[in-house]
């Protein structure tokens, strides 16, 4: 029996080992695409990511044009989506706006997530002083009131987009990091982890292809919810002077400043937050989708 | 078949080990207890042997298995592997040791990741222990899934899709991987249909005259225990009760318990009808054992001292060391 | 604007009732009640001419009027004396007389008080008792504006029993002899203050008052639309139409002391420059930013001191929206390819708005402006330390004299924090204002002012924009409401219902 | 578990320490500078100067820090620079409201968040699963101000149900609670339905629907309790933050809660107050977390956490 | 040989498939068998041939997506429960089938308490108390031999030895009495003492309470002691179904002979076992003929081109295999043809 199985499986082996990771892709790809509300989401994200890139060409009007004689108007053929407090098009800032806000919010969220992810895998895994000393200082940053860490990195490193985009990273690495932990904690003993041990794997296989994988689900609800909390704290950064200034059209300045118009001119506020809305909401999908297509429980 | 005493080497040396769990309560969780899973027991394992464990279920096999791979910390003792002392290597001595040392765990679900696929779970042992040459690893794979009677497409297949016959195949194949020299096999064919085992049993047993492979085999089913052992170690509660050749242990068992259990097997055999050592009596439990002798509570012999005192394993035969009063 | 007694159409005549207890919703907390160490007006709104009154009052055009004092005259260039109202006592039983005065004084002045108000006054040499009822003023120089500082709320007088008992409570416990008595505090929400039945004067008519804390702009207003709240004085000037157009408010506006200007840091390039300066206070059509970023709320700014204050000069000219002279004379000062600059801003929102539309407009000279946006505490830092380049800067005056504008914005040494943040340094208008000062007859004063103002006006240390207009909104059921262009609230004739 | 907690509690210190020493390392750092502030408009350099110098703020920083901490450790930690009063009183004013505030808007988050996740989860992608991610989403992305300002819109300014702003009574609390509640309410439903649907494919559900047990004893027992850890941590994260005061809703609603506060004095320099505030949201966090940490054992026996 | 009358479960060519990316798994592919009251049917066969789905699909436990029953009925007291709505399975499942699972460790639930979990099927069908319930589940737990039962009831699963696991699964599926308890493999980790006392335990549920037994196992010896028929199952199927005493004296169908000759012998030492050649055939791609033809030594052309109906060929006795019709005489060896 044993040669001619051993004999079939060469032959086999031949012709199929190039395309296996590729295969592996098309299959996720597969599952992915099954889940029509994923695809839907990836098809919000790829449209923003579209209207990035091609806001000079696509915007009706000067974003940053000023016309206080027609300022707050409602939506009107002219401006789809009216006039803001001085006048600018709203759907043009919302368009110019696009690059800036959806680069704070994924650099910022991934920045965060992967500190805080490293952070929370670390001191899951190991546990004992390491989780200690990690803990406690991911404990203090939490306790660290936004505005006044926002100061010091403008104080430290300057007023730049770069900075707000640490900023509001820096804000969210404890999340990630206690998130992390926590589904860590619980996964770590789990006789699989010992299975992998057995085999003399080391640490950082463990946590990173073992560990890891099996605790992504919160982290990419986190990351993904994460998003509409970063846009709209960069923006309130941008008050204190970190990072893009006015009359920059980012998104949650933009909402802010609907702030003094919320019943004279609501439109004001409410077309940046669909916007903000939208996106989170395409991402959520998309991560939902995402989780599922990683999960080999919900493959077909 | 039995070699002659000298030339035997020691592969593992387990030295008083013990393993404790505490066992907790209240609202704090302060230890009230503790589970004697494993109480003082020191054995040797031969190079190319198969010892094999059996026992009452819950008295300690998974618990003396884990210990010796150091997946729990045990309470004290000492572990010698090939000279090395095993509880005191350092993290990345370990690792390296741990390729010469595997195990096939009793749940083998539970024992596999969920989210890789067969094919990963075994690259990954292959990866790991760097055991061949990366372009040859799927072949390597195929071959393993083929010594366990598994097709080659199963490895773009995830754990949740097998039955649990062949999940426990997945396990053996993981073990066989890495090319260890001691695998503990836990409970290893307990799932698999006797054909499956028949080709799994022989699969070992001619790797083992191959490679000169050592199995700590752990298992209840003694029909198995006795084609494959050369020594067979019975435990009860803990402690070692008799540790003898396969031979001598299935013609003349001497410890009470072993012959309780021995006569408890079941045959497909119409023909040999057996008379039954029924054991009566309360299981004890190893959270409080019995003084004295721990079997003392069941034994159909037991005598004033065995309440009191507890038997030393003494040597009876010869290969044979069983620990009872009685016999001594 | 639209003052109280124009918006009383549609209610019928006032019918003041006594009683009950106004409630007013502000913007922040007081920090401490002690007038000797306030320095904000949420603060001193609270106390002034509420718990503590001052010799004399300032009326709705900044005249002073007597108070504490009867009467009082200038016995030469360095000696003020008054004459002080009898019967007088303060909260705690004390009697207020000339003694109280001076204990007042003195405490202010002694450099162990360390009072950040102390170098307002730093010109008083000493108190001196006459009698009982009279007290002369030292001056160690001719100081015309002296009525000027004590009708502002650093003149308070507090009760000299407190103040020489529990000196550290007056923080806390105001005690002084205004128609309210101080009740209550809670730290971060309310000031409670009750009517004074004792008092000198005519009692108010109302039983108390509230000062409550409530930051967000939409609440405080909600509040008074509902009733919880009677008067808020911090309105933004986007809420206008919606109060106008309520039929549960009324909005109330006065003519403020302040101005807020555009500030170029004189010391740095290019607005070392003053044809650059010029070229820009050209580029500038101030009209439209007070229409389109403050709703027409207040008025176009000529000088940097607005017509209320004494010393202001009717005659003297804004700079034209120009954009012709303003090209010209970047081309005069060698500016070809136009120029980059930054414009520092704190993080108030009208200002940041300015700063937007300024920005579009300068861009019609080729002006690429880049805003910066900083927070109060660093704004401060930032054009006290002269860092900037032009800034958006006001100026409150709470004294409502000239002196206290032209010194602190124009003057060498104030360069820095203490006002000229334009660091602006030109030894004949120090002169002049050295002069002003000293010169105790008015019409020679104004004139002294107008000199200065002109000079300034050549140098565009500052372009003004806007002159302040001060909003509160009161419900219905408030009547007799007024501010006084230092934005004080005044409760002498309120009523609600 | 009890050594577990007095260690934990032990650790504040060091904590407390590090927390104090980059806030006050920070405050030397950040532009701005109280004394100016303090002194107003039109202060001179000398007033500024003495001003600094009755604040004590002349001394060498380092002993400065000292001073603090000989102080702090003795339970004095000072006294506001702006307005005199001490430091431990102004807080201790604010955090009976903030802590009623915060268990009031947990509360909400809580049950409605876990309510509509474990709708969701069991309900993956049907009508009610979209309706309730969608407003979650929704919940999220639109500030807390927005909510609050409509709240109090639509039910003080028009239906006139609860009072505007102020603190005391339940009816205080609604509005606020609900705004505050609300974006943790989001966070808690989408973590607790993410959570849940891994939970449910797993064998030990199979056992429980094996028993005949109801639907909802299987989601609500089996289910939940396994799918609590990632749950719990933002639960806590949510309630630690709300304990460390919110200042957008607190200043919506006019609470005078920590929030305020803390970002008040951050905003006048008031060193002394914003080491206070700190610390007291450092202690609070370094608590929510152990709490965390015993639910995570109270949830998990096997997560071991000595 | 006990007689038993009464039908308590029929199943009629079940067939439960798995869609999957890679095709369509029919991991049961047309079972039918009965079952009587008080009768002990055994099922052994071949790993992966789909025991433990047959048994999942009878409390309709399949996960799906990707698993459907996709034909046939389960006749329960003559009831289709397939037919029947997700709340009334729910009154059947646990009260009169429960199922013992063959994993004990995922399917026991990491965090309740091992009495917890068993004193709650009992809350739910018996209506006790919670006092009585727990004080029920432990005397569950000593019924099925687990020493100092009160202590273990309050540990987690985790905290229990392999073989305490599965008796706690066994203890919660006796617990309430069921008409019909399908073991999956329950002692497969239990030593041979605890296991006769299990199985001594089951035999006494039978005598009491009518109970019918599934039993699915690969020890060929519980199969004997215990079970009153058998069914042997291979690639999806039902191969042979008969008396269990048959299959050791009688075996027909070459699998089950190849079964048999592959148990350890305990009355003789062996160097090497015997084993069936070849592997199974994939679930996904099934033979179109029998599917052990390709392993099979007797195997002819027909074998490879055509399913054996279940033929009858004892008063009790159903093998499928073309060996045992009418056909196999005529037909000449697939070997042979190859070789021509
Ligand atoms: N989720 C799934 N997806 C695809 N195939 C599955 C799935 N679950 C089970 N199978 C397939 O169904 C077949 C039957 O599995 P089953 O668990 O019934 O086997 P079994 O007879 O119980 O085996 P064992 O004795 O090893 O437990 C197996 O080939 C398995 O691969
Ligand atoms: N993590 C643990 N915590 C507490 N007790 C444990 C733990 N692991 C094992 N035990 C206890 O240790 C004892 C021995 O367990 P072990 O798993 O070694 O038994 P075993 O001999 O392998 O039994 P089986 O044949 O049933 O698998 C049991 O009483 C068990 O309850
Ligand atoms: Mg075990
Ligand atoms: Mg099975």
């Amino acid at each position: 029996m044993k040669p001619e199985v051993v004999m079939n499986n060469t032959e086999l082996n031949v012709n199929k080992k190039k395309s296996s990771k590729l295969q592996h892709w098309k299959a996720f790809y597969k599952k992915f695409k099954r889940n029509k509300l994923a695809l839907i989401g990836g098809y919000i994200v790829l449209f923003y990511i579209l209207l990035a890139i091609f806001a000079p060409l696509i915007s009706p009007q000067d974003p940053y044009e000023i016309d206080l004689v027609n300022k707050l108007q409602p939506p009107t053929t002219d401006h789809w989506m009216g006039t803001d407090d001085k006048g600018r098009d709203i759907l043009s800032r919302l368009l110019y706006g696009t690059r800036l806000s959806l680069s704070v919010g994924f650099v910022s969220v991934f920045f965060g997530a992967f500190i805080g992810i490293l952070l929370g895998l670390t001191a899951g895994y190991y546990g004992k002083w390491i989780d200690t000393v990690i803990m406690r200082i991911v404990d203090v940053l939490l306790a660290f009131p936004g505005i006044l860490l926002a100061l010091a990195i403008i104080s430290a490193l300057g007023p730049s987009l770069i900075n707000v985009m640490v900023a509001v990273g820096v804000f969210s690495i404890p999340m990630f990091a206690r998130i992390v932990r926590g589904s860590t904690l619980s996964v770590r003993k789990l006789e699989y982890i010992d299975a992998i041990r057995a085999l003399g794997a080391t640490d950082f296989t463990i946590i990173f292809k073992h560990i890891f994988p099996n605790i992504l689900s919160p982290v990419i609800v986190q990351a993904t919810l994460r998003l509409a909390t970063a846009i709209l704290s960069a923006a309130g950064l941008s008050f204190l002077g970190l990072g893009a200034q006015p009359p920059s059209p980012e998104w949650g300045a933009m909402l802010s400043s609907g702030r003094d118009y919320l019943f004279s001119a609501p439109h004001i506020a409410l077309f940046p937050g669909i916007a903000i809305s939208t996106l989170v909401l395409g991402f959520n999908v998309f991560g939902d989708g995402l989780r599922d297509a990683l999960d080999p429980r919900m493959k077909k | 078949m039995v070699l002659p005493v000298v030339e035997k080497k020691v592969l593992l040396k387990v030295n008083q080990l013990k393993q404790y769990f505490p066992i907790k309560g209240g609202f704090f969780g302060r230890t009230i207890n503790h589970v004697k899973a494993v109480d003082d027991i020191s054995f040797n394992i031969y190079q190319g042997e198969t010892l094999s464990i059996v026992g009452e279920s819950g008295c300690g096999k998974s618990t003396t298995g884990r210990a010796i791979l150091r997946l729990d910390e045990p309470t004290s003792g000492s572990i010698h592997f090939q000279d090395k002392d095993l509880l005191s290597l350092g993290k990345k001595e370990m690792r390296s040791t741990r390729k010469d040392l595997q195990v096939i765990f009793q749940d083998p679900f539970a024992s596999l990741n969920p989210r890789q696929t067969i094919g990963q779970i075994l690259g990954e042992a292959l990866y790991i222990q760097n055991v061949v040459p990366k372009e040859n690893r799927k072949s390597r794979i195929e071959e393993l899934l083929g010594h366990v009677g598994l097709r080659p497409e199963s490895m773009e297949r995830y754990p949740h899709e097998f039955s649990g016959g062949q999940r426990q195949r997945i396990g053996i194949a993981r073990a066989l991987a890495v090319d260890p020299k001691l695998i503990i096999c836990d409970e290893a064919v307990s799932a698999l249909d006797v054909s499956i085992q028949a080709q799994v049993l022989n699969l070992l047993k001619s790797l083992q005259r191959q490679f000169d492979l050592t199995f700590l085999f752990i298992s209840h089913d003694l029909g198995v225990v006795r084609h494959i052992s050369d020594r067979v170690m019975v435990m009860y509660l803990g402690k070692i009760v008799e540790i003898a050749d396969k031979k001598s242990i299935f013609e003349q068992p001497q410890h009470p318990y072993t012959r309780a259990l021995l006569s408890a097997i079941p045959v497909p055999n119409p023909v040999q009808e057996r008379e039954r050592i029924l054991l009566t009596g309360d299981v004890p439990s190893p959270i409080d054992p019995p003084s004295g002798c721990r079997f003392h509570t069941r034994c159909p012999f037991a005598i004033d001292i065995c309440k009191s005192q507890l038997p030393e394993l003494k040597i009876s035969a010869q290969n044979h060391q069983v620990a009872c009063h009685i016999v001594s | 604007g639209c003052t109280s007694d124009q918006t009383s159409s549609k209610e019928p005549e006032r019918e003041a009732k006594e009683g009950g207890t106004l409630v007013v919703a502000r913007l922040s907390d007081a920090t401490t009640l002690d007038p000797h160490f306030i320095t904000d007006i949420p603060s001193a709104n609270v106390v002034y001419e509420k718990v503590y009154e001052t010799l004399v009052v300032p009326d709705k055009n900044m005249e002073p009027q007597p108070l504490l004092a009867k009467e009082w005259k200038q016995l030469d260039g360095v000696t003020w004396e008054f004459k002080l109202r009898e019967g007088v006592k303060f909260h705690d039983g004390a009697p207020f007389n000339a003694e109280a005065v001076k204990t007042n004084f003195d405490r202010l002045l002694d450099p162990k008080t360390s009072s950040p108000q102390a170098g307002k006054l730093e010109m008083i040499k000493e108190i001196k008792v006459v009698d009982e009822t009279t007290v002369q003023f030292k001056l160690k120089y001719p100081y015309a504006p002296l009525l000027s500082i004590l009708v502002s709320n650093e003149g308070s007088i507090l009760s000299p029993k407190a103040i020489t008992e529990n000196s550290d409570k007056l923080g806390q416990n105001p005690v002084g002899t205004g128609p309210f008595v101080f009740k209550s505090w809670k730290s971060g929400e309310e000031i409670a203050l009750s009517k004074n039945k004792d008092y000198w004067g005519d009692k108010p008519k109302i039983d108390g008052v509230v000062f409550k804390v409530v930051p967000e702009d939409a609440t405080r207003i909600a509040m008074v639309e509902t009733g919880e709240a009677h008067v808020t004085d911090q309105v933004p000037v986007t809420e206008i139409d919606r109060i106008e157009a309520s039929d549960t408010m009324d909005l109330y506006r006065t003519d403020g002391l302040a101005v807020e200007y555009l500030s170029f840091n004189v010391k740095n390039k290019p607005f070392d420059d003053v044809r650059v300066r010029k070229a820009v206070a050209h580029a500038i059509e101030v009209d439209s930013i007070i229409k389109g970023v403050y709703n027409d709320v207040g008025t176009k700014a000529n000088s940097t001191m607005s017509p209320k204050v004494f010393g202001y000069d009717p005659d003297i000219k804004g700079y034209d929206y120009d954009i012709n002279e303003s090209k010209k004379l970047l081309k005069e000062a060698g500016i070809k390819d136009g120029l980059e600059i930054t414009l520092t801003t704190s993080d108030r929102k009208e200002r940041i708005n300015m700063a937007e539309v300024i920005q579009s407009q300068l861009k019609g000279i080729g002006i690429k402006v880049k805003i910066q946006v900083l927070e109060y505490g660093a704004y401060i830092d930032a054009t006290a330390k002269g860092e900037h380049q032009v800034s958006i800067g006001g100026w409150g005056n709470a004294t409502g004299d000239g002196d206290y504008n032209q010194f602190n914005l124009f003057d060498s040494k104030s360069q820095g924090a203490a006002g000229n943040s334009s660091f602006y340094s030109n030894p004949e208008v120090d002169k002049l204002i050295e002069t002003a000062r000293k010169e105790s007859d008015g019409d020679k004063r104004k004139e002294l002012y107008s000199k200065a103002q002109e000079i300034e006006r050549e140098e565009v240390p500052y372009v003004p924009i806007r002159n302040y207009e001060h909003l509160a909104v009161y419900g219905e059921t408030v009547k007799g409401l007024w501010l006084n262009p230092a934005n004080y609230l005044m409760l002498d004739d309120i009523t609600v219902q | 578990m009890f050594v577990f907690i007095v260690r934990r509690i032990l650790q504040t210190i060091p904590v407390l320490l590090g927390v104090s020493l980059v806030v006050f390392l920070i405050m030397q750092m950040v532009p701005g500078d109280p004394a100016t502030l303090l002194a107003g408009e039109g202060a001179t350099k000398e007033t500024i100067e003495m001003i600094r110098h009755q604040l004590g703020l002349d001394r060498p920083i380092l002993y400065q820090y000292f001073d603090y901490v000989i102080h702090a450790v003795q339970g004095d930690f000072g006294e506001s620079l702006r307005s005199s009063r001490p430091v431990l009183d102004e807080i201790l004013v604010r955090l009976p409201i903030t802590l009623e505030l915060a268990l009031a808007s947990i509360f909400i988050t809580v049950v409605l968040g876990m309510v509509a996740g474990i709708i969701s989860a069991t309900k993956q992608y049907s009508a009610a699963d979209i309706s309730i991610m969608i407003v979650a989403l929704l919940g999220i992305s639109l500030p807390s101000f927005w909510l609050g300002l409509m709240l109090i819109y639509f039910f003080s300014v028009n239906l006139q149900w609860f009072p505007v702003s102020g603190w005391g009574t339940i009816n205080h609390m609604i509005l606020p609670a609900i705004t505050l509640g609300a974006g943790g309410a989001a966070i808690v439903a989408r973590m607790t339905r993410s959570s849940m649907l891994e939970v449910v494919r797993q064998d030990y559900i199979r056992t429980a629907k094996a028993k005949g047990l109801k639907e909802h004893v299987i989601i609500y027992k089996h289910g939940l309790k396994n799918a609590l850890i990632p749950v719990i941590t933002v639960v806590g994260l949510q309630f630690g933050a709300l304990l460390g005061g919110t200042v957008l809703t607190e200043s919506v609603f006019a609470i005078n809660g920590l929030g305020r506060l803390i970002v008040d004095a951050i905003r006048t320099r008031d060193l002394p107050m914003v080491q206070g505030g700190v610390l007291i949201a450092s202690v609070i966090f370094v608590f929510m977390n152990l709490a965390v940490d015993v639910l995570y054992r109270y949830f998990n026996k096997r997560i071991d956490l000595n | 040989m006990k007689q038993f009358e009464e039908k308590i479960l029929e199943v009629k060519n079940l067939q439960t498939y798995f869609f999957t990316d890679e095709g369509t798994s029919k991991a049961v592919n047309g079972i039918s068998f009965t079952l009587n009251k008080g009768e002990t049917l055994g099922i052994v066969g071949e790993s992966g041939s789909g025991k433990s789905i047959t048994s999942l699909s009878l409390l309709r436990l399949i996960q799906s997506p990707p698993g459907k029953i996709t034909g046939g009925s389960i006749l329960f007291k003559g009831e289709d429960l397939l037919t029947k709505t997700e709340k009334q399975m729910r009154s059947i499942r646990g009260n009169e089938i429960s199922m013992i699972f063959q994993e004990p460790m995922t399917s026991l639930n990491p965090v309740y308490s091992a009495g917890e979990q068993i004193a709650e099927a009992i809350r739910l069908h018996q209506k006790l108390g919670k006092k009585e319930a727990w004080n029920k589940a432990v005397d569950m737990l000593r019924l099925v031999g687990i020493p100092s039962p009160e202590k273990r009831a309050k540990q987690e699963p985790h905290e229990l030895s392999g073989g305490m696991r599965q008796r706690v699964m066994i203890a919660m599926a006796l617990a309430c009495h069921p008409e019909v308890l399908i073991a999956d493999e329950p002692t497969t980790a239990l030593d041979v003492t605890i296991q006769a006392q299990i199985l001594e335990l089951i035999k006494t549920l039978q005598k009491d309470f009518g109970t019918a037994v599934i039993l699915i196992t690969h020890d060929l010896g519980v199969v004997y002691e215990t079970c009153d028929r058998v069914a042997v199952m291979y690639a999806g199927k039902i191969v042979e179904y008969t008396l269990a005493k048959e299959i050791f004296t009688n075996p027909k169908h070459p699998y089950t002979i190849g079964l048999l000759n592959s148990l350890p012998r305990l009355d003789m030492d062996q160097e090497e076992l015997t084993t069936i050649p070849g592997t199974v055939p994939s679930p996904y791609n099934m033979p179109k003929g029998c599917s052990f033809a390709p392993r099979c030594a007797h195997a002819k052309k027909i074998c490879e081109q055509a399913v054996p109906d279940l033929q009858t060929t004892g008063p009790s006795t159903q093998v499928s295999c073309w060996m045992f019709t009418p056909q196999w005489e005529k037909e000449y060896d697939a070997q042979e043809k190859v070789g021509v």
